[in-house]
C-alpha cells in the first residue's frame, strides 16, 4: 500500500464546447500531479479560472479526467468496483451553501435521503441525522429536522451541508472555496468546525480557497495553480513565508495583510487579454523576470526540497545543484 | 376533514397573488359549469326544435342560432369540449415538454444539444400552419386527433424554457451534492430539479392549456375541428359560416369569443401570478 | 354606403352599365380558362363566354339551341345525330366561327380522356364526328339517345388558338370564345366581362358584367343584402334567405337540379344488406323538416324514385308525396319488427344478437350538411337504430363512397342531365365489391337484375317506352330503398330586382340567356 | 470646516410585506475633505443603503425616513430632483458592487463615457471624446479601448473605466460600494493602487464600502463599522489596527486569518446578524455578544465619542462624550 | 463592431438546415399518412370512368415509384420553383397560386407586425418605466386579455362593426371589383382600404405579445445597476430609458417577434378567412376544404420559408442591436 491515501497522477481537462462549426477546445487543467497523505490538508491556491475547482471536480468524480489517473490508497476511482463506494471516499462541500440545498426538502430529508441510499434503515436514519446536526452545531437538532433551507441561515446552511457530507462518512473531503459565500465572522465558524471534524475523525481535507491567508489558517500544504498548472507546492509556511514562483510572489504581495508590510515589492505586467499560449512558460507574460528560456522551453516542475516544488525557470539551477 | 382542509389551503397557497386567485376563480367557474353540463344547460345537446334567429329572451338566455339551437345550451356543452381540449392537449404539451426540458437540460452534451437544434428547428415553422398540415392529412378521429395534433405539436416552446430552467438548475450545489451523495439521474431530474423547476412547469402548463384552447378554436374555425363535438371554436365558425353578421346575432357571435377570452384570461392570470412569485423569488426570467 | 367606389355602383366611373354577380370562387382558381379542364363552381361562369350547342336548362329540365340552329335531327337508325350550326357566329377575335372548331372540340375530348368526363365517347357512345359546311355529324356505336344532353355539356372552343396547345394542360389565360360576354380582365376580386355587341343572337343590354368573387358563401349573402352585387350564381348562406326576403328588393329563384342529396347506404353491410332495415331508413327521414330547417325551403324534396323532377315528366310523380315512403317513425319500427327485430334493453333493435349500428359519415366543415345529420341521426335513434357519426371532408367523403368503405354516408349525388345517366346510378355495372372502386356512381352497391334489364332496355327506346321503364324502375328503388334521399338541390339563385330589371326567369336568372337580356331599371 | 461630507442621524426604511425594515437607523458620520471613509459590516447591515440614501439612489420601497445629509455645507435631503441631477457626478459620483454590471453591454465605452460629461457640461462631442481619452490614460488603458464594448474588456479593466468614469467631472466624494468583490486579488490589488494614486493626484473623498477588513485597513484612513443598520464604532486606521473597543469590531478582526505571525484559533462572531423588522430590545448586538450585561438587554447604547473614535457600547458609557458634543468640537476646529 | 464572417455563416447555415428540415417535412408528412388524395380527386373527376381517372393520374404525377425516387423528384422540381399542381385548380401550378396570393399576406403581416411591435414598444416601455401605475396595470390587464382572444374573433367583430352596421370599410377582399379601371393613386387608396381593418385586427390580436414581452425585459434592464449608475449620472429620463434601458431590453425582444411572427403567420390565416382576403391564409383554407394537398403542402412551405428568411434577416441584425452576440 502506498503511504498516500490519494495520488493525483498527471491528470487533464480539456473541454470542447460548441457544435459542429465552431468547435473549440480548451485546457483547464493541465498535467497535476499531487499527493495527499490521511490526515492532511492540502490548499489550492491560485486566480480565479486557474483550473482549481476542475481539478477538484475530477477528484470527486464529477467530471471524469480527459487522460491521467486518480488512486485512492492505491486503486484507481476509475475501476467499477471503486465506483459504488465512491461517496463513501470522495466528498464535496460547496461554496455556495444557498444552492447547495434542495430548497424544496426539509433538513432532514438532504441529509437523510443519502443516507438511505446507504441502506440504513428508516429508524435509525433519523437518530443518525439528529446525531449529525448536533455533530455540526445544529442544536437542538430535532428543531432542524422539519425545517426547509429558506428557514436557516447561510451559516447554518453550509452546516447542514456539512453534517450530509460526514454522514456518508467520506475520508476526504473537498471543500471548494467552502466560505467566500458567507459572512466573515461566520465562515471563520465554518472553517473552525472543519478544523475540529478534522481532528475528530481523521479527515483529509483538499481546501480551495483564493484567499492565502485562509489557506494558512487550514491547510498544512499549499499548491499554487495558474492556468491550470501547478506552479508551486509546499509546506504551507513555507510557501507563504518565502514564496518561489513570481506568480506566488505576485499572490501574496496582492494579499492585503494590513498589519505587516510586505518587504519585497516587485512590478507585475497586468494581465493581458487572454492570449493563447502554445510555448512556455504559462506567466511569461506578465513574469519580470520572464527570459528568452521561459518562452521557447516547457518547464517542468522542479524539486527545491522534500515536498517543495516549483514550475521555474529560475530554479532549474537548483535542481542541479 | 382537517386534511382536505389542509389540502385546500395547500392549493389555494399554490395560487400566488390576487392575480392568480381571481384566475382559479374563473377557471373553476367554467370547470363547474363543464362538470354539470347537462344538468343546468336548459336544453338538450343539439336540440333542433326552436325557431331560428331569435333574440336573447327568459325563454334562451342567448338566443337560438340559425338551425334554431339554444344557443345557452350549446355554449354550456361547448365548454365541456373546449376546456377537455385545452387540459388534455395541455397536458400532453407539458408532460412531453416537460420530459424533452429535463433530459435535454441536464444531460447536455451531445443529446441534449442534438435535442435543442431539432427544437430550434421546429421552432421556427409556424405551429398552426404545421397542425393545418397535419389535421389535414390525418383521418378524421374527432376530439381526439384534435387534442393530439395540438398536444404533440406544442411542446417545443416549453421544452425550450423548462431545459433553460434545468440547465441552470443543474449548476446548483444541490445537484452536485444529489449526484455525489450516489443518487441516480432520474432522481435527481425528478425528485431533485423538477419540484424546484415546478412554478416554470406550472406557468407553461397554463399558458400551453391558453394556446391549446385557441389552437382548438383555430382549428374549428378552419374546419379541422369536430363540428359534432359542439366547442367553442364550432359554435363561432357555426356563426361566421350562417352569417350571424346579418342577422345582427350578436348572441351568437360574442358567447363563444367571450368565453374563450375568459377562460384563456383566468389561465393567463394564474400563470403570470405563479411566475410573478418565481421570479420574485428567484430574480430570473423564466418565460 | 359611399365609402367603397364599388359599393352600390350599377355604373362605372364612365359611366358603363354594370351588373355585379356574386360567385363563390377561390381566389386561386382564376388561374384556369379552359373551360374544358373547369371544375367546381368554375364551370357556371364558362357559359358567359363560351358557348354549347345545347344549353341544359335546369328551371324547365329541357335544352336550348344555343350554337346549334334547333335540336338537331336523328337518323333513321338513330345512330347519328346531325346539327347545323348558327349563322354569324363569331369568335371575340373578329375570327369566324366553324364547325371545324366543334370537331376539335369533340376531337380533343376523344383524345384527351381526362377532359372527357361525361364520357362522351365509348364504345356504346360517339365513334366519330364529321363535318360538312355548315352541319356536324355525330356518330354513335350504338343508339345512345341522351346523346345531346351530353353535348350540352361541351363547351366549343377556339381551334385556332387551342391547337397551338396542349388542351388538357393549357391554362388560357386569355379567353377567346363566342358568348354574349367578352372577357376584359381578373383580379383578386373579379372577373370583369364585356359585352359582346356583335352577338350573333343575345347581345346583351348591360355593358359590363362584373362577376365578384368571394370566399364564402356568407360574405357574398351580406353583399347581397348590401347591394354590392345584384345577383348571385347560387351558392348562399341557407339560413340568410329568410332574412334577405324580408327586402322586398330582393327575390328568389328555386328549381330542381342534378343533385340529390341523400343518406347513401352500403347494401352490400350486414343489416343494410336487409330491405327492411333500409326501408326503416328511408321511412326516418323527415324530408319536409329537413329542408326547412336546413336549407330554409330552398330546395326540392328528392323523389324517393330518385329521378329528380328536372327531368319533368320522366320523373314518377307519384312516389313524392307517397305515405308509403314518407316519414314515419311507428312505420319504420313496424317494418323492422314484422322483418324480426326486437329491441333490446339500450332501445336499439337487434336481430340475432346483432345491433342495428352503423357508422354514419359526413363532411365536416359543412354546417348545414351538418346540422341535417344530425337531425337525421336523432330520427334514427328514435326509431331504434343507432348511428356513431364520423366526419371526414368532403373528398374523403367521396372515396369511401367510392370505396364502399362505410355503413351510412350523407352526401350528394350529381349526375350528367340526362334521365337515363340519373337512373343508371343505380345500374349494377356502375358498382364494385367493397374494397374496390365503383366504375360509376352506384356506390349503394345496389344490385338488382331487372332494373338493370329495364335501364338496359331503355337505353335504346324512343321517349314512350322510356318513360315507362323510367317508372318501373323508380318504383323498385323506392321498394328496395337502396338510398335515402333528402332532397334535389338545383338552384336557390338570390337577385336584386331594385336596380335592374328584365331578369328571364324560365332559365337560371344567373345564367348568360338571362343576363344579356337584364337591363338597367 | 474640512467636512466634506455630514450625514446626520440618517434613516432609511424599507416597506416590505412583512412590515417596516430598518435598514439603516440613525447614522451618523463625516468625511473630510480628502479623506478615505470606510464603512465595514455583515452583509445586509445597511452599507448599501446608506451610499444609495447619500447618492438619492433608493428605489420605491425604500425610502429615507430622516435625518440630514449635508454635502459641503449644501443640504441634499430638501433639494429637488431636478437640482439634485446637477450634483449627480459632478459632486458625488459612484461605482457599484460589480465591474461586470456598471457598464451597459450594448454602448460602447466611448460613449458612457462622455454621455456623462455631457450630461452635465456643455462642451462639443470631440472635445468629449478627448476628455475621454484623457480619462482612459488615468487608468492606464489605451485610448483605442474607447471603441470597444464592455464585453470585449476584461474585468480588471472594466472596472478601471469605472474608475475612469467616475473621475469625469473631478467630483469631491466618490462612493465606491464593494468596487473589487468579484475580482481576483491580483486584480483587487491593481485597482486599490490605482484608485489611491489617483486620491492622492485630485485629492478627492472617498466613502469605501466593503467586507473585507484586511483590505479595508489597508486603505482608509478611517474606518466606520456598521451592524443590523446602526453605525457601532467609527475608528481612526491606526488606532484599530491596535485594536477595537467595540465587541463586534473585534469580533470581526477575529474573523480574519492573519497572514504572518503564529497560527492560533480565531473566534469569529457566533450566532448571526438580527432580523432587522424585528430587532432585539436593548443593544442590537447583546444576542451575540461575549461580554453581555444585563442591561444591555434593555437599553441601546448611545454613540459616544473620544479621541480615539466613536463607539456605541455600554462598555464604554461615561468614557466619551455624546455627538452633539463632538461636533461642537469639531466645529470648533 | 467587428463583422463576424463566422457568426453571419452559422445563421444562413441554420437557416437552410431548417429549411431542409421543412421542405422534407413536407414532403413526409402526407406520405406517411397514408392514402393517395389525388387517387381520390382523379376519380371523383373521372366521374367514375376508370380510363379517364388512369388518365387524370398521369397528369398530376403519380405513376408509382419508390419513396426515394419520388423524393429525388420532389427536390428536383422544387429547385425549379415547382411545388406540383394544384387538384382544385388543376392545371394551375401550385407555385402561381402561391406567388399571386403571397403579397398580400407578407404586407398585411409586415405591416401590422411593424404596427403592432412600434406600438407595443411604446406601451411595454411606459408601462415597465413606471411600473405598477395605473397604466402599466390597466396595459397589463388589456394585455392579457387580448393574449386570450382569438385573432378570427376580433375579425368577426370587426367586420360586424365596421363594414354591417357603420359601413366604413369593405366587408372584405383586397380589392374593389372595379380595381383595374382605377388610377394609381385611387388604386392605392383602396387597397389601403380594404387592408385597414385585417391590419387593425392583426395589430390589436398581437399587440399584447409586444407589451408583455417588451416590459417584462425592460423591467429586468431597468433593476439592473448600469441603469442606476445611469442614473446617477445624472443622465435625462430618455436617455436612460431609451438608450440605456430600452436599447437592452430590445434584443430578447427581438427573439420574442420572431416568435410571434410565427403566430401572427398563423393569426392571420384564419383572419383571411374572415376577411375574405385572398392571401395564403385563404388559399389553405379552400385547399383544405378540398383536399387539394399540393397546395396545403404549398402554402405550408411558403410560410415555413417566409418565417425562416424573417427569422435569418433578425438573426443577421441581431449584432447591430447586441454587440455581444457576434462573439458568442
Ligand atoms: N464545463 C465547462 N465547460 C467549459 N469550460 C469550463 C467548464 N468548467 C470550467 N471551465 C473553464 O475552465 C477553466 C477553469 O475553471 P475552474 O472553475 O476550474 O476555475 P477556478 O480556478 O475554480 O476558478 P474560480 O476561482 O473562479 O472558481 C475556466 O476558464 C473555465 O471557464
Ligand atoms: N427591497 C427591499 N425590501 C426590503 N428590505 C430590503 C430591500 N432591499 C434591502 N433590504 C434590506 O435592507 C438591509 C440593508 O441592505 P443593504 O443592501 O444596504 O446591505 P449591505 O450592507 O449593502 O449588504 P451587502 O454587504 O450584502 O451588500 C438588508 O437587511 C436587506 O434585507
Ligand atoms: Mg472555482
Ligand atoms: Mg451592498
Amino acid at each position: 500500500m502506498s503511504k498516500y491515501q490519494l495520488q493525483v497522477k498527471e491528470i487533464n481537462k480539456v473541454f470542447s464546447s460548441g457544435f459542429l462549426i465552431n468547435k473549440t477546445q480548451f485546457k483547464a487543467v493541465n498535467n497535476v500531479s499531487f499527493n495527499l497523505k490521511a490526515g492532511e490538508v492540502i490548499a489550492i491556491v491560485g486566480e480565479s479560472g486557474s483550473g482549481k475547482s476542475t481539478t477538484a471536480r475530477m477528484i470527486t468524480n464529477l467530471i471524469k479526467p480527459t487522460s491521467g489517473e486518480i488512486l485512492f490508497e492505491g486503486t484507481n476511482i476509475k475501476e467499477k468496483k471503486f465506483q459504488k463506494e465512491l461517496p463513501e471516499r470522495f466528498q464535496m462541500i460547496f461554496q455556495d451553501p444557498f444552492a447547495a440545498l434542495n430548497p424544496n426538502h426539509t433538513i432532514g430529508y438532504a441529509i437523510g435521503r443519502p443516507l438511505k441510499l446507504k441502506n440504513k434503515t428508516e429508524g435509525s436514519i433519523r437518530e443518525k441525522v439528529i446525531e449529525l446536526l448536533t455533530l455540526v452545531g445544529l442544536t437542538p437538532a430535532e428543531d432542524f429536522i422539519e425545517k426547509y433551507p429558506y428557514q436557516i441561515s447561510g451559516g447554518q446552511k453550509q452546516r447542514v451541508v456539512i453534517a450530509r457530507v460526514l454522514g456518508l462518512e467520506p475520508e476526504i473531503i473537498v471543500a471548494d472555496e467552502p466560505t467566500s459565500m458567507l459572512d466573515v465572522s461566520i465562515g471563520i465558524d465554518i472553517m473552525n468546525l472543519l478544523l475540529d471534524l478534522k481532528e475528530k475523525r481523521n479527515l483529509s481535507y483538499i481546501l480551495i480557497t483564493h484567499n492565502l491567508a485562509s489557506a494558512r489558517y487550514m491547510a498544512d500544504r499549499i499548491m499554487v495553480m495558474y492556468a491550470g498548472e501547478i506552479v508551486e507546492i509546499g509546506d504551507c509556511e513555507d510557501v507563504i513565508n518565502s514564496p518561489k514562483h513570481p506568480y506566488s510572489k505576485l499572490l501574496l504581495q496582492s494579499s492585503p495583510d494590513p498589519w505587516q508590510t510586505n518587504d519585497e515589492q516587485i512590478d507585475f505586467i497586468e494581465p493581458l487579454d487572454t492570449n493563447k499560449l502554445d510555448k512556455g512558460c504559462k506567466f511569461q507574460f506578465r513574469c519580470p523576470y520572464a527570459t528568452e528560456q521561459c518562452r521557447n522551453s516547457e518547464i517542468s516542475l522542479y524539486k527545491l526540497v522534500d515536498e517543495r516544488e516549483v514550475r521555474c525557470n529560475l530554479y532549474e539551477k537548483v535542481e542541479d545543484r | 376533514m382537517s386534511k382536505t382542509k389542509k389540502f385546500l389551503t395547500t392549493f389555494w397557497g399554490v395560487f400566488p397573488g390576487v392575480k392568480s386567485k381571481v384566475g382559479l376563480v374563473i377557471l373553476l367557474l367554467f370547470i363547474l359549469i363543464a362538470s354539470l353540463g347537462s344538468h343546468i344547460a336548459p336544453y338538450e345537446k343539439n336540440y333542433i326544435g326552436f325557431e331560428s334567429w331569435i333574440a336573447p329572451s327568459t325563454k334562451h338566455w342567448l338566443g337560438t342560432d340559425s338551425y334554431g339551437q339554444d344557443v345557452l345550451s350549446q355554449m354550456i356543452y361547448g365548454t365541456q369540449t373546449s376546456l377537455l381540449v385545452g387540459i388534455l392537449a395541455g397536458l400532453i404539451t407539458t408532460i412531453i415538454g416537460v420530459l424533452v426540458g429535463l433530459i435535454a437540460g441536464f444531460k447536455g452534451g451531445w443529446i441534449g444539444e442534438g435535442l435543442m437544434r431539432v427544437v430550434d428547428l421546429f421552432l421556427i415553422i409556424p405551429t398552426l400552419a404545421l397542425m393545418i398540415i397535419l389535421a389535414s392529412f390525418l383521418p378524421s378521429m374527432g376530439v381526439t386527433n384534435t387534442i393530439l395534433i395540438i398536444g404533440l405539436l406544442s411542446w417545443l416552446y416549453m421544452a425550450r424554457s423548462i431545459r433553460s430552467q434545468t440547465m441552470s438548475e443543474r449548476e446548483s450545489g444541490y445537484v452536485e451534492a444529489a449526484r455525489m451523495a450516489g443518487m441516480k439521474d432520474t432522481e435527481i431530474m425528478f425528485r431533485e430539479i423538477m419540484p424546484n423547476i415546478m412554478p416554470v412547469i406550472l406557468a407553461n402548463q397554463v399558458l400551453v392549456t391558453t394556446q391549446a384552447v385557441l389552437a382548438e378554436a383555430g382549428l374549428s374555425f378552419l374546419g379541422l375541428g369536430d363540428p359534432t363535438a359542439v366547442s367553442w371554436g364550432t359554435i363561432l365558425s357555426l356563426a361566421h359560416a350562417n352569417n350571424a353578421v346579418m342577422f345582427n346575432a350578436w348572441w351568437w357571435i360574442l358567447p363563444p369569443g367571450l368565453a374563450i377570452a375568459f377562460l384563456c384570461f383566468g389561465f393567463i392570470l394564474i400563470g403570470n401570478g405563479i411566475l410573478d412569485r418565481y421570479q420574485a423569488k428567484r430574480g430570473n426570467a423564466a418565460l | 354606403s359611399t365609402s367603397s367606389p364599388t359599393n352600390e355602383s350599377n355604373s362605372n366611373s364612365d359611366g358603363k352599365v354594370q351588373f355585379h354577380l356574386g360567385e363563390t370562387i377561390n381566389p386561386e382558381q382564376v388561374s384556369n380558362f379552359n373551360p374544358l379542364l373547369a371544375t367546381g363552381n368554375w364551370e357556371n361562369l364558362f357559359q358567359y363566354i363560351y358557348e354549347p350547342l345545347f344549353y341544359f336548362n335546369q328551371v324547365e329540365g329541357e335544352l336550348i339551341p344555343i350554337i346549334a340552329t334547333d335540336l338537331g335531327t336523328w337518323s333513321e337508325d338513330q345512330k347519328s345525330f346531325t346539327i347545323t350550326i348558327k349563322d354569324g357566329v363569331k369568335w371575340h377575335d373578329g375570327t369566324e366561327f366553324s364547325a371545324e372548331d366543334i370537331l376539335y372540340t369533340f376531337n380533343s375530348l376523344k383524345e384527351n380522356k381526362a377532359l372527357d368526363r361525361y364520357q362522351i365517347w365509348g364504345d356504346k357512345r360517339l365513334s366519330e364526328v364529321v363535318v360538312e359546311g355548315d352541319t356536324v355529324v355525330f356518330k354513335l356505336n350504338e343508339k345512345f339517345p341522351s346523346l345531346p344532353f351530353y353535348l350540352s355539356t361541351v363547351d366549343i372552343v377556339p381551334k385556332h388558338i387551342f391547337e397551338k396547345e396542349d388542351p388538357a394542360t393549357f391554362l388560357n389565360k386569355e379567353p377567346i370564345g363566342t358568348g354574349p360576354f367578352v372577357f376584359k380582365s381578373v383580379n383578386e376580386s373579379a372577373i370583369i366581362l364585356e359585352k359582346n355587341a356583335e352577338h350573333y343572337s343575345t347581345p346583351p343590354k348591360i355593358d359590363e358584367l362584373v362577376i365578384q368573387r368571394f370566399n364564402n358563401a356568407s360574405t357574398l349573402t351580406l353583399a347581397l343584402e348590401k347591394g354590392e352585387v345584384h345577383a348571385s350564381t347560387g351558392t348562399i348562406a341557407m339560413p340568410s334567405i329568410p332574412k334577405l326576403l324580408e327586402n322586398s328588393a330582393n327575390k328568389m329563384q328555386v328549381y330542381p337540379g342534378l343533385t340529390v342529396f341523400s343518406v347513401i347506404m352500403n347494401n352490400e353491410k350486414p343489416g343494410l344488406d336487409d330491405v327492411a332495415v333500409r326501408k326503416a331508413i328511408q321511412l326516418a327521414i323527415d324530408r319536409k323538416t329537413l329542408i326547412e330547417k336546413g336549407e330554409m325551403d330552398a330546395v326540392f324534396p328528392a323523389n324517393p324514385g330518385f329521378l329528380p323532377k328536372v327531368f319533368g315528366e320522366m320523373a314518377d310523380d307519384s312516389l313524392f308525396e307517397n305515405s308509403d315512403y314518407s316519414y314515419n317513425i311507428e312505420q319504420a319500427m313496424k317494418t323492422l319488427e314484422d322483418a324480426g327485430y326486437k329491441k333490446n334493453s339500450n332501445g336499439i333493435y337487434e336481430k340475432n344478437g346483432k345491433e342495428l349500428s352503423f357508422v354514419y359519415n359526413m363532411a365536416s366543415n359543412a354546417p348545414a350538411q351538418n346540422k341535417e345529420g344530425t337531425m337525421i341521426t336523432q330520427w334514427l335513434q328514435e326509431v331504434g337504430i343507432k348511428t356513431t357519426v364520423k366526419l371526414v371532408t368532403w373528398p374523403e367523403l367521396t372515396k369511401l363512397a367510392m370505396a364502399g368503405d362505410f355503413d351510412l354516408l350523407q352526401n350528394g349525388i350529381e349526375f350528367p342531365p340526362d334521365p337515363q345517366a340519373s337512373l343508371e346510378v343505380f345500374h349494377s355495372s356502375m358498382t364494385a365489391p367493397i374494397g374496390e372502386n365503383t366504375t360509376g356512381l352506384n356506390y349503394m352497391r345496389f344490385k338488382d337484375a331487372d332494373v338493370d334489364k329495364w335501364l338496359d332496355e331503355a337505353f335504346a327506346a324512343d321517349p314512350d317506352k322510356r318513360k315507362e321503364l323510367y317508372a318501373k324502375v323508380q318504383k323498385r328503388i323506392a321498394d328496395l330503398a337502396p338510398i335515402a334521399v333528402m332532397y334535389n338541390v338545383g338552384g336557390h339563385v338570390p337577385y336584386r330586382v331594385d336596380k335592374f330589371t328584365n331578369f328571364k326567369e324560365d332559365v337560371p336568372v344567373f345564367s348568360a340567356l338571362s343576363l344579356s337580356q337584364v337591363e338597367l331599371k | 470646516m474640512n467636512d466634506l461630507l455630514r450625514v446626520e442621524n440618517l434613516n432609511i426604511q424599507y416597506d416590505s410585506p412583512r412590515g417596516k425594515v430598518n435598514a439603516v437607523k440613525n447614522i451618523s458620520f463625516t468625511i473630510k475633505k480628502g479623506e478615505i471613509f470606510g464603512l465595514v459590516g455583515e452583509s445586509g447591515c445597511g452599507k448599501s443603503t446608506t451610499a444609495f440614501g447619500i447618492s438619492r439612489l433608493l428605489r420605491p420601497p425604500a425610502q429615507i425616513a430622516g435625518g440630514s445629509i449635508i454635502l459641503d455645507g449644501t443640504e441634499l435631503t430638501n433639494l429637488t430632483d431636478q437640482e439634485f441631477d446637477k450634483i449627480r457626478w459632478s459632486k458625488i459620483s459612484i461605482i457599484l458592487q460589480s465591474a461586470m454590471n456598471n457598464l451597459n453591454p450594448v454602448i460602447k465605452i466611448q460613449d458612457q463615457l462622455i454621455d456623462a460629461i455631457l450630461a452635465h457640461k456643455k462642451m462639443a462631442v470631440k472635445d468629449a471624446v478627448n476628455h475621454a481619452k484623457y480619462l482612459l490614460n488615468l487608468v492606464d488603458i489605451s485610448e483605442e479601448r474607447l471603441n470597444s464594448f464592455p464585453h470585449e474588456l476584461s474585468g480588471g479593466m472594466r472596472q478601471r473605466i469605472v474608475i475612469a468614469m467616475a473621475l469625469a467631472l473631478k467630483p469631491d466624494l466618490i462612493i465606491m460600494d464593494e468596487p473589487t468583490t468579484a475580482l481576483d486579488v491580483v486584480v483587487q490589488n491593481g485597482i486599490i493602487k490605482k484608485i489611491l494614486t489617483l486620491q492622492k493626484e485630485f485629492g478627492f473623498s472617498i466613502l469605501f464600502i466593503t467586507h473585507d477588513l484586511p483590505l479595508m485597513l489597508e486603505i482608509c484612513d478611517r474606518v466606520g463599522v456598521m451592524y443590523a443598520g446602526e453605525l457601532v464604532e467609527v475608528m481612526k486606521r491606526e488606532e484599530l489596527l491596535q485594536g477595537a473597543r467595540h465587541p463586534y469590531t473585534k469580533g470581526l478582526l477575529q474573523s480574519f486569518p492573519p497572514l504572518k505571525g503564529k497560527k492560533t484559533r480565531l473566534k469569529g462572531i457566533p450566532g448571526h446578524p438580527p432580523d432587522l423588522i424585528n430587532p432585539p430590545k436593548g443593544c442590537n448586538f447583546h444576542p451575540r455578544c461575549p461580554h453581555m450585561m444585563p442591561h444591555c438587554k434593555l437599553h441601546e447604547p448611545e454613540i459616544l465619542g473620544d479621541e480615539k473614535g466613536l463607539v456605541a457600547c455600554h462598555l464604554y458609557e461615561g468614557e466619551g462624550d455624546t455627538l452633539e458634543q463632538i461636533s461642537a468640537t469639531s466645529e470648533g476646529n | 463592431m467587428a463583422f463576424n464572417l463566422g457568426y453571419i455563416l452559422k445563421r444562413i447555415g441554420f437557416a437552410l438546415i431548417t429549411f431542409y428540415v421543412a421542405i422534407t417535412v413536407n414532403f413526409l408528412l402526407p406520405r406517411l399518412m397514408g392514402g393517395d388524395p389525388a387517387d381520390t380527386l382523379a376519380s371523383e373527376m373521372a366521374l367514375g370512368s376508370p380510363e379517364v381517372a388512369e388518365a387524370l393520374r398521369k397528369q398530376f404525377g403519380l405513376e408509382s415509384s419508390s419513396l426515394f425516387y419520388q423524393y429525388k423528384q420532389y427536390l428536383i422540381q422544387l429547385f425549379q420553383g415547382n411545388m406540383g399542381i394544384s387538384y382544385v385548380n388543376f392545371p394551375a401550378p401550385v407555385t402561381e397560386v402561391m406567388i399571386n396570393a403571397l403579397p398580400w399576406t407578407l404586407g398585411t403581416v409586415l405591416i401590422a407586425t411593424i404596427l403592432s411591435y412600434g406600438i407595443g414598444w411604446i406601451i411595454g416601455i411606459k408601462g415597465a418605466w413606471k411600473s405598477g401605475s395605473f397604466f402599466d396595470n390597466s396595459s397589463l390587464f388589456v394585455s392579457f386579455f387580448l393574449n386570450s382572444v382569438p385573432y378570427f374573433w376580433i375579425g368577426i367583430i370587426m367586420i360586424m362593426i365596421f363594414s354591417f352596421h357603420l359601413d366604413w370599410f369593405p366587408l372584405g377582399k383586397a380589392i374593389p371589383a372595379d380595381y383595374d379601371s382605377l388610377s394609381a393613386g385611387e388604386k392605392v387608396i383602396s387597397i389601403l382600404h380594404h387592408a385597414f381593418l385585417p391590419v387593425v385586427t392583426m395589430v390589436i390580436a398581437s399587440l399584447a405579445g409586444h407589451i408583455l414581452v417588451l416590459r417584462n425585459n425592460l423591467m429586468r434592464v431597468l433593476a439592473e445597476d448600469y441603469m442606476l449608475l445611469a442614473k446617477a449620472k445624472g443622465l435625462s429620463t430618455n436617455r436612460r430609458k431609451y438608450m440605456y434601458g430600452a436599447r437592452n431590453a430590445l434584443l430578447p425582444s427581438f427573439t420574442g417577434l420572431m416568435i410571434t411572427l410565427g403566430h401572427v403567420i398563423g393569426g392571420a390565416l384564419t383572419m383571411e378567412i374572415v376577411f375574405s382576403y385572398p392571401g395564403i391564409g385563404l388559399v389553405t383554407f379552400n385547399a383544405i376544404l378540398n383536399h387539394d394537398f399540393p397546395l396545403i403542402q404549398g402554402s405550408f412551405l411558403i410560410i415555413a420559408i417566409s418565417v425562416i428568411v424573417a427569422n435569418l434577416i433578425a438573426d443577421l441584425m441581431y449584432p447591430l442591436i447586441d454587440p455581444r452576440v457576434a462573439l458568442k
